[in-house]
């Protein structure tokens, strides 16, 4: 296995550390892996990306330029990655800021109204984490398990009243997936 | 230890304190801020010696006191604040104190910007500084290197008495890959014989790099170049990979090295016999190695995230006996391997039999 | 009381609610539902009963320079109030 | 009744200062460096000089300056942008230069460079825009981060006794001969905010009289590093920084009072 | 009687201090840098610190201080003579550290850095020689040049509509909390030089107590670079120098006072 | 105007003069201080703008700001002071606006001494800070070459809105020698149409280093680099003496080339066959011709007032086609003829026969 | 008066003259005729009238520490007085 | 006629001077010439030379190992600079302040005891114009008539008053070494 992917989006939005669970995960299940974030000028509010490797090899390059799948939190990231992923691979689209839908045939494409559904939870800071279940619903990176241990981990006691709800973001995007067809 | 998944930077930091760094003196900026931060949080918690200073000029000036006093000191800057050091570099040579200092690269000249990039090379390989000198410069490619690094650096600066670079970029500084951290070592005791300690019950000791007679700043200088000599004799690292039968060998450090690597294992897959040297000490450069190679292989291309200034160095070592190319990216640009490997397969056809 | 109202850039707005501190007329809220390109909820003025005195204190506090002021006010005396 | 004569009629009473682009800016919500950008442009507006102004930015958040005024500008290396300003405005004598800096930039690395174009008398301004924290590099203690401030390099708070005291600018400079006024004001409210157009106006006509260096000090927030609301924010500038940091002139030579009484 | 008794006996009362060694200077004849160097030698004599002590000396004409001094030394880089000092400090809290630096290294190039040990309350002493110019390079004006004075790099006169005014940099570090003492002695006459001797034994008993940063500002003659002789140099300390910089103490923090009294 | 009896540092004052620089910005530093202090007497008489800057910092960002602003600036300094200005000369090159700096080179590492040296090479030719650029840098042999190449320097600058520098050492800066100095050149009455003026009628301009955004800053970097080649391509300077028919040629630059000119003069007397190559800009290094040369000499010999610095580029010139042999003082010591004549000697004496 | 002697080093003296001005009894000049090695005219004590009180002015205006000075003092004052 | 000329002494006596008056002479006599010098490290009563090479064709090293002319001002100059003259050479010394006698025999020496003559004179200042009297009586490098010249515009209308004495000191010192023998 060698994947290569990109999640992107506004600052805020969590882009980051949905990366970073993924990394910690594939760790966890002993596999190779890099992130790397990238940023653009502003501290808040700004583009924000991650480009994540898990791979069964040690890595060379963490960078890539035809990422195999890519997570996009917003419309600029949608404009800017659905161009660039490998033919064949996988776009996940949060559809709540899609402007204009993506126009690619060889891509396998799942829309997640990630940020509505995140608002319909009642805490818009979980919508990277229904755009990560629906991720891991669509490529088994990572077992779903695994997620939830390190996330706890992850939170630590302090946050640990975030862990429900976290949980449940997980799983509502991976039934979002599940509940669009396969093109 | 098992392996975790470490930042950069934070590694640069931990590695560090591992390998008992007892004073550390910085100034942020980007991309090594994260550096600076751990050490605000690890040091004092250590007791150990912590300064955010005023500017990157106090930062290696007080770098050079702790030094001077014997103690193991670093700081650690990104390519502006590295210029701005040259004066202070320049004085840690002249006087023969240890020091190491972390360069997390960016995109120059000038304020530039925020990413990766190598185009610090000259600066720290050439002369950091006024005078004849070059610091040890070591250049790791992942996580665990840079830790492995780091610890090294410090073992070199005190048996060299000399200044050593550990120098990334900001992909490497920001990048977060498992690697491991060694057991914490035990914070050196005794100060060295030379260091300032107050002249008790002996005769005073200084440290100074100003001699003003010409004849004995000339001799100053000699011992210096011996030094120097005798660190090219023994320090000079690298890495290859599928070197053996390898018509075409790329060289790169750090991060272009550790991209170049996934080019080569397409080309190889491609058929093509193409190998991959990656100078781990850039000061001293692995010359020895790299000359050797020069007399069987067929090119050499280079690969930098600048415009050419290891270049240089690959040149000299291959000593006009085969072509030597460039591949670089500048201003932040980190190459992606379809890139590399394209340049690779231009340079691959274009290859003159050299047997023929 | 000067009867005024408000524009204001929904693009450059950052939702950082100082104008609605601002504002002694309690007629600027900020909207929940319309994020801006940038993921910003905007500000907006709501005003059925008229009360913006068009006072410009939101202007002053607003980071952004994303309000527009506008008052209605006599002719004759305008030209003397608006080098104020 | 003449009253019944007058027709009523809409008009702009807050726009846009012609001196400040219409782009938007990378600051985060809620930062008053905007403020700041605002209340400069708009004395250039009122003082007329916006075509013989040349501005500086520095490194920090502001950073961009040059890309929001709508002026020439250039861009400083960190903490010398009063060199830079000096070097233009020797050979520039009837162009306006400012310069525009943070704590970090100005009282840490700059250190050296404000005393002395203060010292000098170099008749150049100088906003300072102090908001107790390096926000560009993401939060770190600057020089005048207040005691016991949580920073991301001082993470259980500024230590005095490791980590100093906070240092006040505005005395410092102003306690200099050359320099011909200095003031320190706040941007947390809209009286403030009026106070120190006053001040920035003022500090740009010493400038225009040939008078000699000066500073206007602004206590500015930055919502994002204090880890604050944007209201909150403001309130901690009254609340915590105001006391540290008392508004008010530190320096007024001679002369300068009557400039600040004219309109 | 008991006097008669008394058996008279030559005894040496003053002779040169074990902490400065006895070698020639290179000093120009005349020059107080090197009653500046015998009295702290002295204070650490009496103070008992000399095996405890590192000097750090500047770039300026006392750049060989290390030569001079009875300690270890070491040579810090123009101006920074504070960063090495606190680098050196930090790791070894129970070392006595000293700079010595003229006005050129102190108030110009290393202004950051001095003001930013002082802030930081650094636990060291500063001993600082304002002789008004740069003596080492050959007389070109310092930050302390005053109005008027000729020098090398200002050869009319200095002009303060061009070069500004000179500093007084015992206020400028005073001013700041972190400062424990701060004082401005003179060496131009006996009295002066044994006030001088008090001033810097108790610099030095500030930092003992660890009560953080000491400062004593010495007015010092450059015979050679005022072209005149050194008697003339010391009235010149006295006539033109002290009027512009008053002696005394600019910072005398709390418990400062006690440790002055005792013995 | 006849030859009068010049100091180098005041030479390289005046000249400047002539040549209209506007603005002056400089800090005292043994050897060069003269120049310093004869700007400080003539810039005010004339009018134009003088300050003795707080540090080598703010003089460099002064320089930076005047030049910004369209005039013709300078500063000087020596070693130490130059390595301070790192980071401003990377800013200004970065920026592409011209300015002046003069480097008369004391001996170091370090505070070194004052003495004659030629150890700032690597620091001025390579990358006088971080980033991928490289200073216009002269290199005058006599005070009449000083004055030309100070003139050649602000319309070097000008031409190429770039960062040119003029290094001397020790020795040239306190040397008189008999120089002509030529009339006082107007000064430039208009502004260049890129400098910030005040926006009066047009758009604003902006002058700056920094661009977040890679690709931008790539782009600036190609722009940078192009210029780099155009200057190359253009501005290789160099002088030459009695190497038609040399077998060994001696390559220095400055005073060491000056000094062994007295060397090869012996050696011809003495029947070796013999040239002197005198680099004068050092960069652009002038390969061309020097490579053109390793066609068909059979040694090279480098003379430095250093461990081996332009060496480098000598070797590469070189090409592996010829030994290129060295021989340096440093700290300060000025090579004797007599010394060098020995050095030239012993190699000649082992010459290998090229054609046999 | 306390009778006092004072050594001058020669070697080390460089006819600055400030002890000849510090000393309140008038008893050093300077020498014209023996150059030191670095070529200056050293001070000397010329005391023919043993005037000299020790006082230890003129060392301590010295600013090259060349004078070591000498007084005769009773015996068991002198523990006293040679801390003060 | 190509020559180089030492002279040394320390600081204050006028060395530089008299080396910078060769100087300027040679160029008004239309020759080529270089002048350098070099310091010690005080700024008062440090060492002080120079050298001044003289020649008919450009000049290519201003330095030399070993002068022709050495013009000693004191003793450790004579230390120092005797066995480095040329055989053949020159050697003028300060015999004021000469401790040894030099030794060698292959040189030409010239002893002249300046520093009691020019205090003779009232004006020890004038040391160094007495030892180059000397010199130009024994090697007439340039005419003393031009150095008249010469020294009188360096004087200028502000220092007119000490032509006369300089004048004096140079005929001093060239009588001084035509009183002595030429071994
Ligand atoms: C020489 C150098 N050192 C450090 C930096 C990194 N840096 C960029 S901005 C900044 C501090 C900004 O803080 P401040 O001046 O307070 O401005 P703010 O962002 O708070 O407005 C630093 C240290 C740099 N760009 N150059
Ligand atoms: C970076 C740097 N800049 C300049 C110099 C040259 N320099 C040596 S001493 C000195 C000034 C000394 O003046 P001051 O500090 O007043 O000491 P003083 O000689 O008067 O005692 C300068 C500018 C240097 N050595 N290093
Ligand atoms: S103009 Fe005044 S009343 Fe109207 S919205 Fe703004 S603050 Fe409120
Ligand atoms: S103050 Fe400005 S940016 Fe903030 S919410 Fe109001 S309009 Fe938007
Ligand atoms: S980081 Fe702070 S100072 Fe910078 S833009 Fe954001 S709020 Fe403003
Ligand atoms: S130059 Fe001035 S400061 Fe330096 S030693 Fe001589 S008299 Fe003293
Ligand atoms: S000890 Fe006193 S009396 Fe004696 S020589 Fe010295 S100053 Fe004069
Ligand atoms: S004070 Fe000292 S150096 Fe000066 S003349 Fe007297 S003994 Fe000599
Ligand atoms: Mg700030
Ligand atoms: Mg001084």
């Amino acid at each position: 296995m060698h994947e290569e992917i990109i999640f992107a989006g506004f600052g805020g939005q969590g882009v980051l550390f949905a990366g970073q669970l993924l990394a910690y995960t594939a760790l966890e299940e002993g596999r190779h892996v890099t992130w790397i974030p990238s940023y653009g000028p502003e501290m808040r509010g700004g583009t924000a990306n991650c480009t994540v490797v898990v791979s069964d090899e040690p890595i060379g390059s963490p960078v890539c330029m035809h990422p195999s799948i890519a997570v996009v939190f917003n419309n600029p990231s949608l404009e800017k990655y659905e161009p660039l992923v490998k033919p064949g691979g996988l776009l996940i689209i949060n559809q709540s800021l899609m402007v204009t839908p993506p126009s690619r045939t060889d891509l396998e494409i799942v829309l997640i109204p990630a940020t509505e559904a995140a608002t319909e939870m009642g805490q818009v800071r979980v919508t990277n984490m229904i755009l990560f279940g629906a991720l891991l619903a669509r490529q088994q990176l990572v077992r779903a398990e695994t997620v939830l241990t390190v996330l706890q981990d992850k939170l630590g006691a302090r946050k640990a009243h975030l862990q429900a709800i976290n949980n449940a973001a997980l799983e509502r995007g991976a039934a979002l997936a599940q509940a669009q067809p396969v093109e | 230890m098992a392996a975790e998944l470490l930042k950069g930077n934070v590694a640069l930091a931990e590695a560090a304190i591992r390998a008992g760094v007892e004073a550390y003196f910085g100034y942020p900026i980007t991309p090594q801020t994260e550096l600076l931060e751990h050490m605000a949080q690890r040091m004092p918690e250590l007791g150990r010696a912590f300064i955010q200073a005023e500017s990157e000029l106090a930062s290696i000036n007080m770098v050079y006191g702790a030094a001077c006093a014997g103690a193991r000191a670093m700081t650690s800057s990104s390519s502006p604040g590295i210029s701005l050091m040259q004066e202070g570099f320049s004085y840690i040579a002249g006087s023969e104190v240890p020091a190491v200092v972390v360069d997390v690269m960016r995109g120059g000249p000038g304020l530039g910007n925020i990413q990766p990039s190598q185009s610090d090379y000259f600066q720290v390989t050439r002369s950091a500084g006024h005078g004849d000198y070059h610091p040890i410069v070591l250049a790791p490619a992942s996580v665990q290197e840079a830790i492995d690094l780091v610890m090294l650096a410090f073992d070199l600066a005190d048996k060299y008495r000399h200044l050593v670079f550990v120098v990334a970029d900001g992909l490497l500084g920001q990048m977060m890959e498992p690697a491991e951290l060694p057991p914490m070592r035990p914070l050196h005791t005794e100060r060295p014989d030379w260091a300032l300690t107050g002249a008790q019950g002996r005769a005073p000791r200084i440290i100074t790099s100003l001699e003003l007679d010409a004849p004995a700043l000339e001799e100053v200088n000699n011992r210096l170049q011996a030094k120097l000599r005798a660190i090219e004799e023994h320090e000079q690292r690298y890495a290859e990979q599928m070197i053996e039968d390898a018509r075409l060998v790329i060289v790169g450090y750090g991060t272009a090295g550790r991209i170049a690597q996934t080019a080569v294992k397409q080309a190889r897959h491609e058929g093509m016999k193409v190998g991959l040297f990656r100078p781990i000490s850039l000061w001293p450069f692995p010359e020895r190695r790299l000359s050797r190679l020069a007399d069987r292989v067929d090119a050499f291309l280079v690969v930098e995230m600048n415009a050419g200034q290891m270049l240089d160095d690959v040149r000299l070592a291959a000593g006009g006996q085969v072509p030597v190319d460039f591949y670089g990216r500048t201003g932040g640009m980190v190459p992606v391997p379809e890139e590399i490997y394209q340049a690779i397969a231009t340079l691959y056809a274009k290859l003159p039999d050299r047997l023929s | 009381m000067a009867k005024g109202r408000i524009e204001i850039n929904e693009h450059t707005c950052k939702g950082c609610t100082l104008c609605v501190i601002a504002c002694p007329q309690d007629v600027i809220v900020m909207s929940t539902d319309r994020p801006t390109a940038k993921g910003y909820y905007p500000a907006m003025l709501v005003d059925p009963e008229g009360k913006c005195t068009g006072c410009a204190l939101c202007a002053v506090a607003c980071p952004d320079v994303c309000i527009t002021v506008y008052r209605q006010v006599p002719v004759r005396a305008a030209r003397a109030e608006a080098s104020v | 009744m003449v009253a019944l004569e007058t027709v009523i009629e809409e008009q702009v009473v807050y726009a846009r200062p012609a001196s400040l682009r219409d782009v938007p800016t990378h600051y985060c919500p809620g930062c008053t460096h905007g403020i700041a950008h605002r209340l400069v442009a708009e004395v250039l507006d009122e003082l007329g000089v916006r075509e013989r102004t040349i501005g500086v930015s520095p490194v920090g958040c502001a950073v961009f300056a040059y890309k929001y005024f709508n002026i020439d500008g250039c861009e400083a290396a960190h903490g010398r942008a009063p060199a830079m300003a000096t070097g233009l405005k020797r050979v520039s004598p009837d162009a306006v230069v400012f310069t525009y800096q943070g704590d970090g930039d100005l009282a840490a690395i700059g250190t050296a460079e404000i005393m002395h174009v203060a010292a000098r008398g170099e008749n150049i301004t100088t906003i300072f825009v102090n908001n107790a924290i390096y926000g560009m590099t993401g939060g770190q203690m600057a020089p005048t981060t207040l005691p016991g401030q949580r920073t991301k390099s001082s993470p259980t708070g500024r230590d005095v006794e490791l980590a100093g005291f906070p240092m006040r600018m505005a005395e410092l400079v102003g306690s200099l001969p050359g320099a011909a006024y200095v003031t320190r004001r706040s941007l947390h409210n809209v009286k403030e905010i009026n106070k120190a157009k006053k001040a920035i106006r003022a500090a740009f006509k010493v400038q225009l009289a040939g008078m000699g260096f000066a500073m206007v000090e602004l206590l500015s927030s930055c919502p994002t590093n204090w880890g604050l609301s944007a209201p909150e924010a403001l309130q901690w500038i009254e609340d915590v920084m105001v006391p540290y940091y008392p508004l008010g002139d530190t320096k007024v030579a001679d002369g300068v009072d009557a400039l600040m009484k004219e309109r």
